[in-house]
């Protein structure tokens, strides 16, 4: 067989592939819409070249493979068909990135009613701290992480007291309601990544990513964990579930405060008639005050 | 490219008394410079007087002491551009690290 | 020790003084052959006399790149028996039993560290550039023959250094090709200990020798072409060649400034990288770094590190297209700028890397369209390569199928680029298998496809001998169509959300609905890594049995082929430096007797030609 | 340096003459030799390796939220009962600076051939910078006996001993091999290899006095890093 015809059989079965795949996106369930769509703009796009250049370089295999008596064209440089073709590989590409530069305007600039989840990794797993009735995260340190305090929450900080805190790799989410996502890490990166949302940012530890998502369809979703964090990443799951308002009220009605496990915990402390204390915490307390 | 050389002709050396002269500003330079500590002047006259004295300095060197006022501008040319990557670089990330100080400021001190 | 050198007379070492000696009559200047004088003074080299200073320590350009070949393709076998593994565990999970979580960490790791690193750029670099850089450009050697050497025995000891990681308890480290701290250095992934520290010394072993060798190319392109050798008559080979090296001067300071600190990290427990750990419930003693700082350091090294291994094969591909289809490359000077252009911005887009790593996220803007306008070049590149073929000659051997092969899947690998480079389009994709499909399409394959082409274009050149093209064409035919059924249907992997680096997926509903494509993949992965031995084989057999391949077998232009003895002796040239006239592409010149017009045929000896660029 | 006389060329000055040059055929730097090309673009490279060094000690001590120590403190002396600050880095510049105009004036009487100055200058810049190398010694074993360490610093954030360390270390190491080098090309230069062209140890090329052009300015960019790492670590 002629390469040529292989090297066209490549192409076309490349387009069929795409057509008909059973493997593409999951239904999305989020407000990005936009990202599908500009893969969409640029799969037609980018699609239309690679088909356009490839079938070209197949028609010249096809019919200028080697003759003995012909000579090939001599011809060093056409000005205006490089000018052409440059042009035109510009304006498609502004085409492209432009819709991506207005998408991602809107990824980092979280609505103003957008509810606040504190999404803590760590080696490996998730678990998660909404805004009590405050509507306000209280801040947190890594060296205050102990048994008491899972989150580490800074003791000290009036807007901690009332954070709901769901030790658990589940979260539920009410339905077309924003959500940004705060990211922190407790030791290596994570990334905190929900397919169906087609958003996601790396948990960095030592300082706080966000991002922020709408979801609009209610439902249980896998959470992945999406940057490599060691041996244990492959099985580094969580879960997402979007309710209906009413589910989502019932729900964290239900769920714990700090101050709740504060009481808890001293309540225990009495009967145990042991004293808490964090030396780390104090300490470092002063450091920071002096910044 | 200057008088003193298009005399000289056969010889590619330079007067010594240039070099004395880039030498002695060098010192003077260097002591301005640390009297900026010695001063201690504090915020944008700190730096920009830092930043000043520290281009002149390098500048010097650069040009007489290594030759490069001497050389062909193809040379020349090829050691400044490559600079351009490092400046984008500085520049970057001076806005990053402005940003991680604020997000751990932000999430771990002030909150709200 | 003098009597090692061949004192010829008028031979003189390069120096400043020698340059402003001899002179010339001035009636010389009315020929039109006339080529102004010499510039340099003789090369003196060192000819070695026993085994081991011809063979091993040798300073003779052509052996050390036929040493960097050999030795980058022996560590490159050693990356396709470990994607072999990882291929086995993805496919057919457990199949393999002793494949635990930590070895699939540590195969993958030490899978994309060597072939990016010691395979892709030593082999580019290291060999075809020792090679083919004195013999393009006209020149005796290298000019630092020495340097050139111990070049050579500083990445053989960075490839001991890393081969030893796979013997020290803990094993070799398992953090990613990225190494990103702090995961690549704490407990938890595997080889943190011993491991991720012998791969830093390996860098920056590879680092400093790659130095001595760069310089070495770098001068040796820049200051030792022969007469009428100018910059914009080189071959396309040479320029990508060059800006590569010019690429990666720049780029792997980074490189070694990251795996020093990341090293001290590790060993000093400083915190440059680190910031406050908590671990197994404990606070580790590090507080205050930047675990970004390193990904900006690795990826200011990194993308220019993708360009050194692209640019080298863009080059070489160019020659290659053209040569066998008889055609001049078109567009050459748009060629050389864009080869320019496209290194020179590469140090401009290397946040593209890390559009959801957490770092400042208006950085996305900045680095979105530097990324996108590289995007312009690099069509250009492709429009002409396809312009070359159009209205040429083409003879359809090994070597333009190879050629075809890159074409089709770098463009391929270049549009997957473009929705990774478009910041917003990368979000839902990045971190998954599209990435992995991307990058071996584009960086992995592609260069492959150009690897392959030019070993079966310079072989007789090296060797003297033909490879054989039966088994050529089965090599060829496999490898392609292999390697396009691996990473096509990978995109679409992404597109359902699989992440990558995941050991196994459980019963997670990615996993399902990709089982099939999975078990595909794996056993077109084991047929192409397979059929790699054919090329192997091939080269054996036909070593010794080949065709004989002569004088300038593919009648191609440039000086490489013009050597007076064929392959070239220690030294090139024989007596006398050639004299170039002309650029290497005057092929089917309309007017001239034969299709093809050597870079050192004086113009009188052409006149009827219609030649329209020198 | 100076232009060179090349036959059949016509060396043009400015941007008109790098065009020129660069579209010409053997070399681009028009009379420059071979080793003095390698040595600019590998002091390109290694440019960048220190710029990646500070660019990193910028980031590090921004983001970190410990205050950074007071460089001018840190590193004063107290002498004659006074408290100077930076007494040593101040020394330390001037001793460097001192070096570096005696290596100008080394290249220059190598030039001219006077084989006994040149000589004796190389010395004389291979003992100002051993003396740099001792004064960072005693400024290492100081901070090191006031408990600076890599890993923690008595004055705050950690970072500050490890950039310390790592950066005056690179660049001190830098300073060693130059002094190294100098005592090798003091000694060639009195026995005279670069009247004789006398070959090197591991070069095929005959000895000339460019190579004191070449190992020049290595010990100038040496020089110049530390200009910047005055400025940087000691200044700000």
């Amino acid at each position: 067989m002629h390469p040529g015809i292989i090297f066209f059989l490549v192409i076309l079965g490349s387009v069929l592939f795409h057509i008909f795949t059973p493997w593409y996106w999951t239904d999305i369930a989020s407000n990005w819409g936009g990202m599908d769509d500009t893969i969409t703009l640029t799969f037609w796009i980018g699609g239309g070249v690679f088909v356009a250049v490839c079938l070209f370089m197949v028609y010249c295999v096809l019919k200028f493979s080697y003759k003995k008596d012909r000579k090939a064209e001599y011809k060093p440089e056409d000005k205006k068909l490089e000018k052409i073709l440059t042009w035109a590989t510009t304006l498609g590409v502004v085409a492209l990135l432009a819709p991506g530069l207005v998408i991602w305007n809107q990824y980092v600039s979280v609505p103003k009613n957008a509810v606040e989840v504190d999404v803590m990794a760590w080696q490996w797993g998730w678990q998660y701290r909404l805004a009590g009735e405050d509507g306000k995260l209280g801040t947190t340190q890594v060296v205050n992480i102990n048994d008491d305090n899972p989150f580490g929450i800074n003791l000290d900080d009036p807007f901690g007291q009332d954070d709901i805190m769901i030790q658990s790799d589940v979260i539920n989410l009410e339905n077309n309601k924003p959500v940004k996502i705060l990211l922190r890490s407790v030791d290596v990166l994570h990334n905190w990544y929900v397919p169906q949302f087609r958003s996601k940012m790396d948990a960095v530890p030592g300082i706080v990513t966000y991002y922020w998502f709408e979801p609009n369809k209610i439902g249980e979703y896998e959470v992945l964990c999406a940057e490599y964090c060691g041996v244990g990443h492959y099985a580094m799951r969580g879960g997402v579930e979007v309710q209906s308002k009413e589910d989502y009220d019932k729900w964290i009605s239900e769920q714990e405060t700090f101050s709740d496990l504060i009481a808890k915990q001293e309540k225990l402390e009495l009967e145990n008639k042991k004293i808490v204390k964090n030396n780390n915490f104090l300490l470092n307390k002063d450091i920071y005050k002096e910044e | 490219m200057n008088n003193n050389n298009e005399k000289e002709q056969q010889s590619t050396t330079h007067k010594i008394g240039i070099y004395l002269w880039i030498w002695g500003l060098l010192f003077v330079l260097s002591f301005f410079s640390y009297m900026v500590d010695w001063y201690q002047f504090q915020g944008m006259l700190r730096w920009s007087l830092i930043l000043f004295f520290m281009f002149l300095k390098a500048g010097l060197i650069m040009a007489f002491f290594m030759h490069l006022f001497w050389e062909r501008y193809a040379l020349v040319n090829v050691l400044l551009w490559p600079m351009t990557a490092i400046a984008c670089f500085i520049f970057l990330m001076v806005s990053e690290f402005k940003y991680t100080v604020f997000t751990r400021f932000f999430y771990f001190v002030v909150g709200g | 020790m003098s009597d090692e050198y061949e004192n010829k007379t008028g031979y003189q070492a390069q120096s400043s003084e020698s340059i402003t000696s001899s002179s010339i009559g001035s009636g010389v200047a009315t020929d039109i052959d006339y080529v102004r004088p010499a510039e340099n003074a003789e090369q003196d080299l060192y000819h070695g006399h026993s085994f081991i200073t011809k063979w091993i320590f040798c300073q003779d350009a052509k052996v050390i790149g036929v040493q960097y070949f050999l030795l980058a393709t022996f560590t490159g076998v050693i990356g396709l028996v470990l994607s072999w593994l990882m291929r086995l565990q993805l496919g057919f999970p457990g199949a393999a039993g002793f494949m635990t979580a930590e070895h699939y960490y540590q195969f993958v790791t030490m899978h994309g560290m060597i072939m990016v690193v010691y395979f892709l750029t030593a082999l580019f670099l290291g060999g075809f550039g020792n090679y083919l850089i004195p013999l393009m450009v006209g020149a005796r050697d290298m000019v630092f023959p020495y340097l050139n050497m111990v070049s050579f025995w500083s990445f053989f000891v960075a490839v001991a250094v890393l081969l030893a990681s796979f013997f020290v308890p803990g094993g070799p480290t398992g953090s990613g090709w990225t190494l990103y701290p702090p995961q690549a250095i704490l407990e938890g992934t595997p080889g943190s200990g011993m491991g991720i520290i012998l791969m830093c010394v390996s860098l920056i072993l590879f680092v400093a020798g790659f130095t001595m060798g760069g310089l070495n190319y770098l001068i040796t392109i820049l200051q030792a072409r022969t007469r009428g050798m100018t910059l914009m008559r080189m071959p396309l080979t040479v320029w990508g060649i060059f800006t590569a090296t010019v690429l990666a001067m720049l780029a792997f300071p980074a490189l070694l400034v990251g795996s020093l600190m990341m090293m001290l990290d590790k060993l000093l427990a400083t915190s440059f990288f680190m910031p406050t750990i908590l671990k197994a419930g404990e606070i580790l003693e590090y507080g205050g770094g930047s675990p970004i700082l390193f990904q900006h350091l690795f990826w200011f090294f990194g993308h220019p590190e993708v360009y050194i291994v692209a640019l080298p094969a863009f080059g070489i591909v160019s020659d290659l297209i053209s040569v066998h289809s008889r055609k001049n490359i078109f567009g050459y000077r748009m060629m050389v700028w864009a080869i320019v252009g496209i290194g020179a911005l590469s140090f401009f887009v290397w946040a593209h890397h890390m559009y959801v790593s957490g770092m400042n996220p208006w950085f996305g803007f900045f680095f979105a369209t530097t990324t996108l306008i590289i995007a312009v070049p690099t069509a250009m590149k492709v429009y002409n390569w396809i312009l070359t073929l159009w209205r040429g000659n083409i003879r359809l051997n090994v070597v333009m199928l190879w050629c075809l092969g890159f074409i089709v899947t770098f463009v391929n690998g270049g549009i997957t680029g473009i929705f990774l480079g478009n910041v917003s389009v990368d979000v839902p994709l990045s971190d998954t298998y599209f990435v992995v499909a991307h990058f071996h399409m584009v960086m992995g394959i592609a260069p492959l496809m150009v690897i392959m082409g030019a070993v079966y274009h310079w072989f007789p050149l090296v060797a003297g001998r033909f490879l054989n093209e039966t088994l050529g064409k089965w090599h060829f035919w496999l490898t392609f169509l292999g390697a396009y059924s691996i990473y096509f249907p990978m995109h679409y992997l992404g597109f359902i959300g699989v992440p990558r680096r995941y050991f196994e997926m459980y019963d997670s509903p990615y996993m399902t609905s990709a089982v099939g494509m999975n078990e595909f993949i794996s056993t077109a992965a084991f047929i192409v890594g397979a059929a790699q031995f054919i090329l192997i084989f091939n080269i054996i057999k036909t070593l010794k049995t080949g065709k004989p391949a002569g004088h300038n077998p593919w009648q191609a232009n440039s000086l490489e082929w013009l050597t007076p003895s064929v392959p070239p002796e220690h030294g090139n040239w024989g007596e006398k430096l050639p004299v170039v006239h002309r650029w290497p592409y005057d092929f089917s010149v309309p007017g001239s007797r034969e299709d093809f017009i050597t870079q050192t045929t004086p113009p009188s000896d052409v006149k009827d030609s219609k030649v329209e660029k020198t | 340096m100076s232009d060179p006389k090349i036959e059949g060329f016509d060396l043009k000055p400015g941007f008109s003459g790098m065009a020129k040059d660069t579209a010409s055929d053997q070399t681009m730097f028009k009379g420059v030799h071979w080793g003095k090309a390698m040595m600019w673009i590998f002091l390109l490279s290694d440019t960048f390796i220190f710029s990646c060094f500070l660019i990193s000690y910028m980031k590090g001590r921004g983001s970190t939220m410990v205050e950074w120590p007071n460089a001018s403190e840190v590193f004063g002396l107290h002498v004659f009962g006074v408290d100077v600050p930076l007494l040593l880095i101040a020394i330390m510049t001037f001793v460097l600076i001192t070096s570096s105009g005696t290596m100008a004036l080394a290249v220059k009487y190598g030039y001219e051939r006077n084989k006994k100055m040149c000589g004796w200058l190389i010395l004389a810049t291979a003992i100002g910078g051993l003396t740099f190398v001792g004064m960072q010694a005693f400024e290492w074993s100081k901070l090191i006996h006031e408990g600076v360490r890599p890993w923690e610093n008595p004055f705050g954030a950690p970072q500050f001993g490890s950039f310390f360390f790592m950066i005056t270390g690179f660049h001190g190491t830098h300073v060693t091999f130059g002094v190294i080098f100098l005592f090798i090309y003091a000694y060639k230069t009195f026995a005279g290899h670069y009247d004789e062209g006398k070959r090197g140890w591991f070069t095929t090329m005959k000895g000339d006095y460019v190579e004191i052009e070449i190992l020049g300015l290595y010990w100038h960019f040496v020089d110049l890093v530390w200009v910047f790492i005055f400025a940087f670590f000691y200044l700000w």
